[in-house]
């Protein structure tokens, strides 16, 4: 390796590193490095002139390495790799140093061991770019169909949009119809405009589309394959119901006895047996509730199988499974409310007068339990005073940390509903913070600030108590007036934390995506690519990603539909630069690397008389298991090799010289 | 009264957060959840937790030490159960007595008789005869109870006992 | 057969008399084995505003002298009970704290050992006794008696450390006054505070704290009442007349019994080996329900 | 060096998915540690081999830590398993040589910037107590 020319640059990231180090004195530190022709020092190497800075230098002294210490990898590898790409050099010759991340931002107290730590480790970069080589990579096809977990409006709304680009589209839903959330909602912020009567058409919309097969009640089961070329397994839940004979017309659900809590009525309300989820399902095909079904309790009735005129009830009906292949996969399956019995102090599941804020939108409902009429559950009678209690387990320590950024927003739409069903109810709204930042809001926010009898009162309770006759009794420290005030309400709503779905997790284990600390799914970038996830191949659309609104859910979904439209219709997928390889010479065919490989990616194979293992490139995705595994040192990863590696550890141990 | 900014005194928050962590007195954002909550303020609408809280963080806690109001607080926990940032507003109180002792003020004069019964007697206070709802006077011996013996039998205890209390009542 | 340290703390053994007589004659029945701690003194708690770390001395050497004789603490103060596993979890994670302790203690021949179990009145009845147990005991049950459990707020707070009443409601209070016979039920602020600890502060605005706490109970119906802590007998009781003064109100009279009294009576013993006579509330109104004569 | 407290020097593999995602974290929300952390990025904790770890103390490392994803959070499906067993075995080498203090195994994920801190504050003031390996020295003086 005589000829290896490195060329090393410290970059400042303006204050971020040149603030705690002086970049100057690392530059003139590496160019005594061994094999290092040129170090220099400028303010922002990402920057056009930085990049132009780096390639003319790669020209003007032939350089075969360059080393970049800068911000974290995963920021802008791929930045220089692209300047070394375009001098002519394969960007697998590119080495970066983390001094940001890894340095300057977490040692700024000492920033002399800062400036050392920063030395070391552009020693030990240049230690290991000495034994870099360069990598090619290979191409397999996509394969151009997209599978969507979630028919709330940001699966609709991702589907629509594939499907549209010319993709197929499985649409998977576990429960009876699409509509997700936005279907239990009455009406819709800031523009009060009725919830079902914007999402329904859409729903039609995704039934009708040739390019979309919709697996309602149905879960993913399994997930395996890759990015490109995912294999998936759907399971159909036994529906009791032959959708294929059924044509929808309902008279099952009329005549059905049985009666059970409807979960679309949050629980408010009740259903048949036999239902569909509400009245415009998606698809328009009933299920059997075996639970409360009288045939499965207690073995009589069979009254919808007497009714059916096309005789497609199943009572034997089992579980079926669909294996499905798709290239990409939308994660839409959204969120759900906070368990609000956990806040024991506001009494929800004690006090029947205590409701979360989609209990209300069921109230307020013209199609919900009480036919639109907003009433104390305890009574039914018409509440006169109501309290709505905003941040209500969010923004809390103890219970959800961030915040449900729709509650604001709710919580004015329900001081809608209440003035409009009880048009002299006096109304409080106890808040912390409003934060009316979206479009509309504000001026919403105005518009309610100015109704009669609605107060706006600054301030949280603490405990909320049950009178003899239902109402609620609580104190509330207004700090706007700087009093106490008590209150006695006859109902009392919540605007409830929200948290990811429960069934998210074993999903999240399927596709292999992390979470953040809340345990939304964690995107690739919180700015720059937030529809993405580290998994490549499936992306975010809406709330599971965090909450949101239904204007950013849709904003959302569609760019994640975007995203997955261009990783499609790309048309193929690179194998990882970071793959194995076997120095077949030294390879003795143990296949203790077959063994490990997470992929099925090695096999064993006869070559001119002797066996030695054999790397699927597409089916590798660089783990590198094989190569720590390999007892004779012939198993190798790409940019990863032991000696490359080793030489970067022996750096780091040894301190700079 | 207005506050004025140059006044504002890191220190006090930095001692106070010494004294009750783990709990988190600078997350506070004065949601006042606590003075909702707050047994005191009930009966004593000039006892807001909250407001003790965001002096704290000002540093501007001069005017709470004089007025004593700090030894209002009941310690019903009930501030530090609700409150969503750990805030504990009641150790919050707890650490600025401990500070204004710490600075010379003395705290209500019921308490400074506590202290010195602790310290001489090993309880709150000599056990006292009481009355019966007849007008029978009762004490330990007349109930059968065992006598109560001066649990500080070693001086070193006393010793360790007046250099932390000694100064209340001395 | 459960063996507990009998701690006192420093306002039972002074004047609250009534829960120790009811405590040394009850417990022994239900097969609890009470061993006197008179070495203890007081737990320091109501003295960490004037200097916390003095508390926390107070505490761990209560804790140290316990551990040296092996036993659990049966605490019967919910302030002694709050205070000494809280110094608990505060020597387990306070090193410093806690090395500063061991010396003091250290110069006093005592050797720091914080790791004791410590129980509350309330636990060895329902966790140790068990109400099985005390219903079978039950000779003189405490029928159609409506009593409102009033456990006072450090039964249930702080959370961040175990609570004898874990679930932030009274309910083994609810569970042992059940098994007496009584009946229990729901009033507001249940879980509220006495204001036992405003005293020193101002009298006549503790006095009002109390008084909203019995308004609650009688407004709901509630014939008696029933604490396990020797400040909110204190209040509740001791101060009932004081209050009913205080926010002028005749009616804010309610009979208040210790738990253990009321065990007592349950099980039969009588009135006066329960320090019954003590108790300045109209407890009669109960003991005549249940036919029984305060001078028996 | 001069009096001052003693300084380990230790290095880091960490995963590219979950451990140098949550050290990046850690940087990103300026939570502060230690400096005597090196990292060496490697794709997943599973390609760490016994032989890099004993180089590092060999050549003058004072301690070593192994970190990757949550068990079950592996982005190659099984990675950290296997590094958990390699570990396992590995502990027993050292433990022969006496070193088994001096090397550890953590999971940090890409969200725990915060633990990444505690873990590297934990481990630096473990090692500092330790003392110096000074491995290097002894074996170059043979």
């Amino acid at each position: 390796m005589s000829d290896v020319r490195i060329g090393v640059y410290i970059c400042h990231c303006g204050k971020n590193i040149a603030g705690v180090i002086d970049p100057a004195k690392v530059a003139e530190f590496a160019s005594k490095l061994p094999n290092v022709v040129v170090a220099r020092d400028y303010m922002y190497m990402c920057s056009s002139p930085g990049q132009a800075l780096i390639e003319e230098d790669i020209k003007k002294y032939n350089l075969n390495r360059v080393i970049v210490a800068a911000c974290s990898p995963r920021m802008h590898e791929p930045t220089f790799q692209a300047v070394l790409r375009k001098a002519g050099l394969n960007p697998w010759l590119l080495q970066m140093v983390n001094i940001r991340e890894h340095d300057t931002w977490v040692h700024e107290d000492t920033p002399d061991k800062a400036e050392e730590k920063a030395k070391e480790l552009v020693a030990a970069a240049v230690a290991r770019a000495t034994h870099l080589y360069e990598i090619t990579t290979e191409k397999a096809p996509v394969v151009k169909s997209a599978l969507v977990v979630g028919g709330g409006i940001a699966g609709i709304r991702a589907a629509l949009d594939l499907a549209n680009a010319g993709i197929k589209v499985y649409l998977v839903e576990k429960r009876q119809s699409i509509g997700g959330k936005m279907a239990q909602l009455d009406k819709t912020f800031p523009t009060l405009d009725c919830s079902k009567c914007i999402l329904t058409p859409l729903m039609v919309d995704v039934a009708r589309h040739p390019n979309i097969e919709i697996y309602a009640y149905s879960e993913v089961v399994d997930v395996s394959g890759s990015a490109g070329d995912f294999k998936v397994k759907i399971k159909l839940k036994p529906t009791y119901v032959d959708w294929s004979k059924c044509t929808g017309c309902g008279v099952c659900v009329e005549k059905c006895p049985g009666r059970a809590p409807s979960e679309f009525n949050e629980g408010l309300g009740i259903r048949k047996a036999i239902y569909f989820e509400f009245a415009q399902a998606v698809p328009r095909r009933p299920v059997i509730d075996p639970n409360y079904c009288l045939w499965f309790t207690k073995g009589i009735c069979r009254v919808c199988s007497k009714v059916c005129p096309v005789g497609a009830i199943d009572y034997e009906q089992k579980e079926r499974y669909v294996e499905l292949n798709v290239g990409a996969i939308v994660v839409a399956i959204g969120y759900e409310i906070y368990d609000m019995t956990k806040m024991v102090e506001y009494g929800y599941g004690k006090f029947k007068n205590v409701i979360t804020g989609l209990q209300l939108e069921r109230l307020s409902d013209a199609d919900g339990p009480t036919k639109g009429r907003i009433v104390r559950l305890s009574d039914g009678k018409e509440p006169k005073t109501i309290a709505i209690v905003l941040c209500a387990g969010s923004r809390d320590e103890k219970h959800v940390k961030y915040c449900c950024r729709f509650g604001c927003a709710a919580a004015l739409k329900h001081v809608y509903y209440i003035k409009h069903s009880v048009p002299d109810a006096k109304v409080l709204v106890l808040y912390t913070d409003v934060r009316a930042f979206g479009k509309g809001f504000e001026e919403f926010y105005q518009k309610v600030r100015s109704w009669d009898d609605v107060y706006f009162i600054r301030g949280r309770p603490a405990e909320i108590f049950e009178d003899k006759d239902g109402s609620l009794i609580f104190d509330v420290y207004d700090s706007n007036t700087g009093q106490l005030i008590n209150v006695k309400a006859d109902l009392v709503v919540l605007e409830s934390a929200v948290v990811p779905p429960k069934d998210w997790e074993p999903l999240r284990r399927l596709l292999k995506v992390s979470c953040d600390p809340g345990g939304f799914a964690l995107e690739l970038h919180p700015k720059l690519r937030p529809f993405e996830t580290t998994a490549d191949g499936i992306f975010l659309a809406g709330t599971i990603q965090g909450p949101k609104d239904i204007p950013d859910t849709v904003a959302h979904a569609a760019a994640a539909a975007a995203a997955a439209i261009g990783f499609l219709l790309k048309g193929y997928v690179e194998s990882v630069p970071y793959l194995a390889t076997v120095n077949e010479d030294l390879c003795s065919g143990c296949s203790l690397c077959a063994s490990v490989c997470p992929y099925d990616a090695i096999t064993i194979e006869e070559k001119e008389g002797r066996r030695v293992a054999k790397v699927n490139v597409i089916k590798c995705k660089g783990c590198g298991a094989c190569a720590a595994t390999c007892p004779s040192g012939a198993m190798q990863q790409h940019y990863f090799t032991d000696t490359q590696i080793l030489s970067e550890v022996s750096t780091l141990a040894g301190g700079a010289k | 009264m207005s506050l004025d900014v140059r006044l504002i005194d890191k220190k006090v928050l930095k001692d106070v957060i010494e004294l009750v962590k783990p709990h988190t007195p600078q997350y506070c954002y004065q949601c006042a959840k606590c003075t909702s909550a707050c047994s005191t303020s009930k009966v004593l609408p000039d006892y807001k937790p909250h407001l003790i809280v965001a002096l704290t963080r000002l540093g501007l806690v001069k005017e709470l030490l004089n007025s004593g109001i700090i030894w209002a607080c009941s310690e019903c926990w009930k501030c530090a159960e609700y409150c969503p940032q750990d805030v504990a507003p009641v150790e919050v109180v707890i650490a600025l007595k401990n500070l204004a002792i710490a600075m010379g003020y003395k705290p209500p004069e019921d308490l400074k008789v506590m202290t010195k019964n602790v310290i001489e007697l090993g309880y709150i206070s000599p056990p006292i005869e009481v009355l019966s709802k007849e007008f029978e006077v009762y004490s330990r011996s007349v109930l059968g109870l065992p006598q109560l013996i001066k649990p500080y039998i070693n001086v070193e205890t006393a010793n360790n006992l007046r250099r932390f209390f000694g100064g209340v009542y001395e | 057969m459960s063996k507990f340290l009998l701690f006192l703390g420093c306002t039972i053994p002074t004047k609250q008399y009534a829960y120790e007589v009811s405590v040394r004659n009850v417990l022994p029945r239900l097969g609890i084995e009470l061993v006197d701690f008179p070495e203890a003194g007081c737990c320091g708690f109501p003295l960490k505003g004037i200097s916390k770390k003095g508390w926390v001395y107070m505490s761990a050497r209560i804790l140290s002298l316990a551990a040296k004789r092996g036993l659990p603490v049966l605490a019967l103060c919910n302030g002694c009970d709050t205070s000494l596993r809280k110094v608990k979890d505060i020597l387990k994670h306070d090193e410093v704290l806690r090395d500063e302790v061991a010396e003091l203690l250290g110069r006093e021949g005592v050797k720091l050992n914080f790791n004791v179990d410590v129980y509350h009145t309330i636990e060895v009845l329902h966790d140790f006794v068990g109400v099985e147990k005390i219903k079978s005991l039950v000779v003189r049950p405490l029928k159609g008696i409506k009593i409102a459990s009033y456990p006072g707020c450090h039964m249930l707070r702080p959370t961040d450390i175990p609570r004898p009443e874990p679930s932030g409601e009274p309910k083994k209070f609810d569970m042992v006054l059940s098994a007496l016979g009584a009946e229990v039920g729901y009033y507001p602020d249940k879980g509220g505070c006495c204001g036992a600890t405003m005293l020193p502060y101002s009298p006549k605005h503790a006095f009002r704290l109390t008084a909203s706490k019995i308004r609650n109970m009688k407004d709901f119906g509630f014939q008696a009442t029933t604490t396990s802590c020797p400040y909110c007998m204190e209040m509740l009781d001791s101060k009932q007349e004081a209050i009913r003064t205080e926010v002028g109100d005749d009616t804010l009279s309610i009979p208040v019994f210790y738990i253990t009294q009321l065990v007592g009576l349950a099980i039969g013993l009588k009135p006066r080996e329960l320090g019954l006579n003590l108790n300045l509330s109209p407890v009669e109104e109960v003991l005549e329900k249940l036919g029984v004569s305060l001078y028996e | 060096m001069g009096e001052g407290v003693f300084e380990p020097r230790i290095v880091v593999f960490a995963c590219n998915w979950c451990s140098y995602a949550g050290i990046d974290l850690a940087g990103t929300s300026r939570i502060k540690y230690p400096h005597n952390v090196r990292i060496v990025k490697v794709m997943c904790s599973g390609r760490v081999n016994p032989e890099m770890v004993l180089k590092a103390l060999a050549d003058g490392a004072d301690g070593v830590l192994i970190t990757g994803c949550h068990p079950g959070d592996c982005h190659y499906i099984s990675g950290n398993y296997k590094t958990m067993r390699r570990y396992f075995l590995l502990r027993k080498l050292l433990k022969q040589l006496g070193l088994e203090e001096r090397v550890r195994l953590e999971w940090i994920s890409a969200s725990e910037g915060e633990r990444w801190a505690r873990v590297a504050t934990d481990f630096v003031e473990h090692i500092r107590r330790l003392g110096p390996l000074k491995l290097k020295e002894v074996m170059s003086s043979e």
